[in-house]
């Protein structure tokens, strides 16, 4: 069941995330937003697999409740088209090429090297107030430095985003 | 029942949950189209008109004859329209509130003691509400940007807007809810009103409840935020291009939306299916008491409707500003006060 | 391929595809996606070895995946914003486009 | 909380705190007090509340000097932090004064809260030893930076620059999150002594190198080193020029020293080695690419620049090739302390000169309008302080005794060349790295050229340097010169600082 729903969540999160980059129908940045909210909502299905399950709600309500509705928002205020098929450089295959050595690579060694790290699931999960507890303590900083961040991205979202009184 | 005991313990939860499932959603369906029908004669009794009473006895099969209507109508679809957008966008506004449902328990028990009337159970319970219900406003983005014209798209972004600022007036008002039960599953906040009448926590939570509800009616997109409608503004609101069967779907998706809304509030603020009289706050021992347990929630859920079209009747409209302001500059330090009052509250009460 | 390799190797593709629209999409937004999808391919990189780690209960990994994701969101309000802001001078958000300035 | 109170780690994080309140008090006082008051005058406010800030924030610094090390690493405090804390606030004191007469937005709380998180960032980032707070700190300090590089919003350049700033940001801090989880899932820790303990046991994983190199290209971009120095010329000629003053300097100085730590104590094991002919994996023979890459492409295409801000910013790229060196040699156990001192001395007495230049620069675009080297002819006749500040931080920039780049620069080499007794390990760098300097001196004489050689307009009317320019300007001046020629004032704590630390 687990082996069975993970396949079918990876294969919708690469389908999907390939769909975001190269949409052989559409061309559309709608589509391409469209698809992303698939792939975060199919992550956050293999999230739930690994049983984080706070986070996988989590990245539903921030990534795909609000800062995808944020990228569809400007879309579809500039009224972005779709942008122009381009034809393939040398750059591009030369790249695409390497790309693919890499994932070969990858498939060979990944396995091998992560059996290395790997101790068998444990029997944990992401507990709500266990993360709230660290977030209090061990993650206090962090904490304060990430609320530093937000108000950092508030005031320049707003500042950069408002029209100038001319 | 021999039937049922002859399956072995897995399959006998699979029949179950599967019974579960198709059962909630024939009662949502249902209240979704006797809901338009206790809205209109609501409204009718408020206006002091006797309201539709024409198709069956007392019109009960009044929503009927307005599906059939629905069919009949053209389904006109704008030529400019994106296609595959604009048959998309009335399904996504459904979906989400019928996958909220899933995890509000909406009974105790019934026949044995695991059976519990819940979908899913979830620790995470309240969180994936509000992760489902976020996913409700692509519905509605999406209308505005499908018809390509600037009355629709104007009202989609504005609706949109107002759903996403809501929701954080809306989250940060339950957080006290949980400082108080320690719990983010829904069965655990039941359990912790089952404590007689005063312990429901819109009695100890009264300043939650009502920002809760108020964000519950711009989250339905309900009067008094009921942008869409508000004629003189946009000439409707992100679904003016809709038509027929289509336009039926919004429609009945607001009315999904109370439902999913008026669910929530039963469970976070009214115990749930508990009432603190006769011992019903306890776990149903037989099958009777389950299916009071369903009844009890079934009577909240419909008293909290009616509040929904009560106040629909009775209040005027925002101005879509105004809308605004209040859920930045009203709601959200409201809640933020509240949060930090509960915690102080219970810091001082643990020394 | 074990349990946590698999999720490595999903990562890493993900990883890919992201970068891969980064380099070949100009549209400013949908490169901006690009980068979202690098950023999920770490977090989910993050969660497999969390949960195939050596101290899960210590939820380290967990953690860093909150964090990142509201960095996330956050980077994503400033560069939408940035976007607007180019957008207003320039009429389109085609990086092609938007090149005068020379080097 | 293990074993630490809140009021401790209050006290630890006074300094931040002291800025960030500032932050708070700026908006405050610009946005509440002063919105209907002229600009002119609100820069001059809001320039004043937050230099008070920063100079409460460097006496906080000057009065603490424990160590001390909160929450496994998160927040580790010592004499060492300390300084290099003292140069991101100096060099923020310093944008903030050449921001003082500035004009280019109306937002001005924003402009200088932005500054004061920017720099909150950086000393976050310099006290920690965790990587998700690197991550966290690299980001307040990122995301501010991408603001300020924008907020000119009356120029599409600005816009343009700030875009590609952004998206190259982005895309390297992706790259960095990726390389921390991997570094994270092989070592199973967070902070960096306990990363250089798990990674033992993976010394030679091809996915350890994988995230060796994907960490180090998210720190190349903070510093531009080439090949991710593709932003760097934009940003710094498009920014407003204080803005790019602080991402030159400050954000610099920070970077390096957070880039040296992760190196030297994160990756403490995988060092391999650089020298020539016997190049071993590790991230010892990745700076050396970096460096060489820096140190040519920085050098020779700054040549051909036309724009004083984007000479500047290849003359960034070739600095940060030399810095480069530096780390390396610290990968070498016997040198560690010594190119330590080297490198921070170079990289503060550069933040310095760099403040300084871009001082001159922001005056003679107000004057002149543009930052074309051509303009600047005459400008010894019209400004004799102007040329002299500016052949002061040129020539320290090319590195000519007295001056403090001639001996951040002897100092950098010495200790790279000491890396490796024996074999001659870095010197193919440290040759490279002569040579070039050879070859920055051409330009930067090309610029000084113009401005005292060539004749200008003879109409050209004189430039008035106002007051808090001239300030900054003197200062930074007379920190390069004495600097230079009494490398000990600042060399001495230095070293006394690393030697009271642990190693670091």
């Amino acid at each position: 069941m687990q082996d069975i729903l993970f396949y079918v969540f990876a294969a919708l999160t690469l389908v999907c995330g390939f769909l975001v980059v190269a949409n052989p129908i559409s061309r559309s940045p709608v589509t391409s937003a469209l698809f992303l909210v698939l792939t975060i909502v199919s992550l956050s299905g293999l999230f739930v697999l690994l049983h984080a399950f706070f986070l996988a709600a989590v990245q539903i309500v921030v990534y795909a409740g609000a800062a995808l509705v944020l990228f569809l928002f400007v879309i579809m205020m500039l009224d972005l088209k779709a942008e122009e098929r381009r034809r393939i450089t040398r750059l591009g295959l030369i790249g695409g090429g390497l790309v693919a050595v890499a994932m070969a690579w990858l498939f060979r060694v990944v396995p091998r090297e992560a059996a290395l790290v790997a101790s068998g699931p444990a029997h944990v999960e992401g507990s709500t107030p266990a993360l709230g507890a660290l977030l209090f303590t061990q993650y206090l900083l962090p904490f304060e430095a990430i609320s530093l961040v937000l108000v950092a991205g508030m005031v320049g979202a707003i500042l950069l985003s408002r029209k100038e009184p001319s | 029942m021999d039937l049922l005991e002859r399956l072995t313990p897995i399959e006998q939860s699979v029949t179950f949950g599967a019974l579960k499932v198709v059962g909630v959603f024939a009662i949502v369906m249902f209240l979704v189209a006797y809901a338009v029908l206790i809205e209109r004669r609501v409204c009718a009794a408020i206006q002091d008109r006797i309201g539709p009473n024409r198709a069956g006895p007392f019109g009960l099969l009044q929503p009927l004859a307005d599906a059939v209507k629905a069919f009949l109508k053209e389904d006109f679809m704008p030529a400019q329209a994106h296609p595959v957008y604009f048959w998309l966008a009335p399904a996504l506004v459904m979906i989400p509130s019928l996958l909220v449902v899933a995890v509000i328990p909406f009974g105790s028990t019934l026949g044995n003691p695991d059976n519990r009337m819940v979908i899913a159970d979830l620790n995470i319970g309240i969180l994936y509400t509000f992760g489902i219900a976020s996913l409700g406003v692509y519905g509605i983005v999406l209308a505005g940007y499908a018809a390509r014209s600037k009355y629709p798209l104007m009202g989609g972004i504005r609706s949109g807007a107002q759903m996403i600022s809501y929701e954080i007036a809306m989250g940060l008002s339950l957080i006290p809810l949980f400082l108080l039960v320690g719990d983010l599953n829904l069965g655990a906040v039941i359990d912790y009103q089952a404590r007689g009448l005063f312990g429901w926590l819109i009695f100890k939570q009264p300043l939650a409840f009502a920002i809760f509800l108020v964000a519950a009616f711009a989250e339905t997109n309900r009067l008094p935020f009921d942008m869409p409608e508000a004629e003189q503004e946009l000439a409707g609101g992100y679904n003016i291009e809709y038509s027929s069967i289509k336009f039926a779907l919004f429609f009945m998706a607001e009315y999904a939306h109370m439902i999913a809304a008026s669910a929530m509030l039963v469970t976070l603020f009214f115990g749930g299916w508990t009432l603190p009289f006769f011992g019903l706050d306890q776990p149903a021992s037989t099958f009777w008491g389950g299916l009071l347990h369903i009844g009890i929630f079934l009577a909240k859920l419909l008293a909290m409707m009616v509040l929904f079209v009560w106040v629909r009747w009775m209040w005027p409209r925002f101005r879509y500003d105004q809308l605004m302001a209040l859920g930045w500059t009203r709601l959200v330090p409201l809640a933020l006060g509240n949060i930090v009052v509960t915690a102080l509250w219970l810091w001082l009460k643990a020394g | 391929m074990g349990e946590l390799a698999r999720y490595l190797v999903l990562a890493a593709l993900l990883f890919g595809i992201g970068l891969a629209g980064v380099l070949t999409r100009r549209n400013a937004i949908v490169v901006l996606i690009g980068i979202e999808l690098m950023l999920n391919a770490a977090n989910l990189n993050f969660i497999a070895f969390w949960r195939h780690g050596p101290h899960p209960e210590a939820l380290t990994g967990v953690m860093f995946v909150l964090f990142a994701i509201a960095i996330a969101a956050a980077e994503a309000a400033v560069g939408l914003a940035l976007v607007i802001a180019v957008y207003r001078h320039y009429r389109t958000t085609n990086l092609d486009q938007i090149e005068e300035m020379k080097g | 909380m293990t074993g630490v109170g809140y009021s401790d780690l209050l006290a630890a994080l006074a300094p931040e705190t002291a800025l960030v309140l500032a932050a708070v008090a700026v908006l405050f006082v610009d946005m509440g007090l002063m919105r209907s008051a002229p600009l002119r005058q609100r820069f001059l406010t809001a320039c004043a509340v937050a230099g008070l800030g920063c100079l409460v924030t460097l006496g906080i610094l000057a009065s603490s000097g424990a160590h001390l090390r909160f929450l496994d690493g998160v927040l580790v405090v010592d004499s060492l932090t300390q300084w290099v804390k003292v140069f991101l606030v100096v060099l923020t004191l310093f944008t903030a004064g050449i921001s003082a007469q500035a004009e280019f937005t109306e937002h001005v709380g924003e402009y200088f809260a932005l500054v004061l998180l920017a720099t909150v960032g950086m000393m976050f980032l310099v006290s920690t030893e965790e990587i998700l707070m690197i991550f966290v700190s690299l980001e307040l300090t990122s995301l501010s930076l991408y603001v300020l590089a924008a907020l000119d919003k009356r120029t599409r350049h600005a816009s343009e620059a700030a875009l590609k700033y952004f998206l190259f940001g982005s895309v390297a801090a992706a790259f960095t999150l990726f390389g921390l989880s991997l570094v994270y899932g092989l070592s199973g820790a967070t902070n960096l002594t306990g990363i250089a303990a798990g990674l033992r046991a993976h010394r030679s994983d091809p996915l350890l190198a994988v995230a060796v190199v994907m960490v180090i290209m998210g720190f190349g971009f903070k510093v531009a080193v080439v090949p991710f120095h593709l932003w760097a010329p934009d940003a710094y000629e498009g920014a407003p020029v204080p803005a790019a003053a602080l991402i030159a300097s400050g954000s610099k100085v920070a970077s390096f020293f957070v880039l040296a730590k992760i190196a030297v104590l994160g990756f403490a094991g995988v060092e391999g080695s650089g020298a020539w002919g016997q190049l071993r994996a590790g991230w010892l023979p990745v700076l050396a690419v970096l460096a060489v890459g820096s140190m040519v492409l920085g050098n020779l295409t700054a040549i051909a620049q036309g724009h004083l801000r984007r000479l500047l910013a290849y003359s960034a790229i070739a600095h940060a090739g030399y810095v480069l060196l530096g780390l390396m040699a610290m990968g070498y156990p016997s040198q560690r302390s010594a190119a330590l001192a080297a490198v921070l001395y170079y990289v503060a007495t550069y933040g310095l000169t760099t403040v300084g230049a871009f001082g001159v620069a922001s005056v003679i675009e107000r004057v002149l309008g543009n930052g074309r080297i051509d303009a600047l002819a005459g400008l010894s006749r019209r400004s004799p302080l102007l040329a002299l500040c500016l052949m002061v931080f040129l020539l320290s920039l090319a590195g000519i005794p007295p001056l403090a780049g001639f001996f951040g620069k002897f100092g950098l080499f010495t200790a790279a060349m000491g890396a490796d007794p024996a074999g001659l390990g870095l010197l193919w760098l440290v040759g490279i790295a002569i040579a070039m300097s050879t070859v920055s001196l051409y330009y930067y004489l090309r610029v000084l050229k113009q401005a005292y050689v060539v004749a200008g307009d003879e109409e050209a009317s004189r430039i008035v340097v106002p007051w808090t320019d001239r300030l900054v300007l003197i200062a930074a001046a007379v920190g390069v010169f004495l600097l230079g020629a009494l490398p000990e004032l600042l060399l001495g704590p230095l070293a006394r600082a690393i030697a009271g630390g642990n190693g670091f």
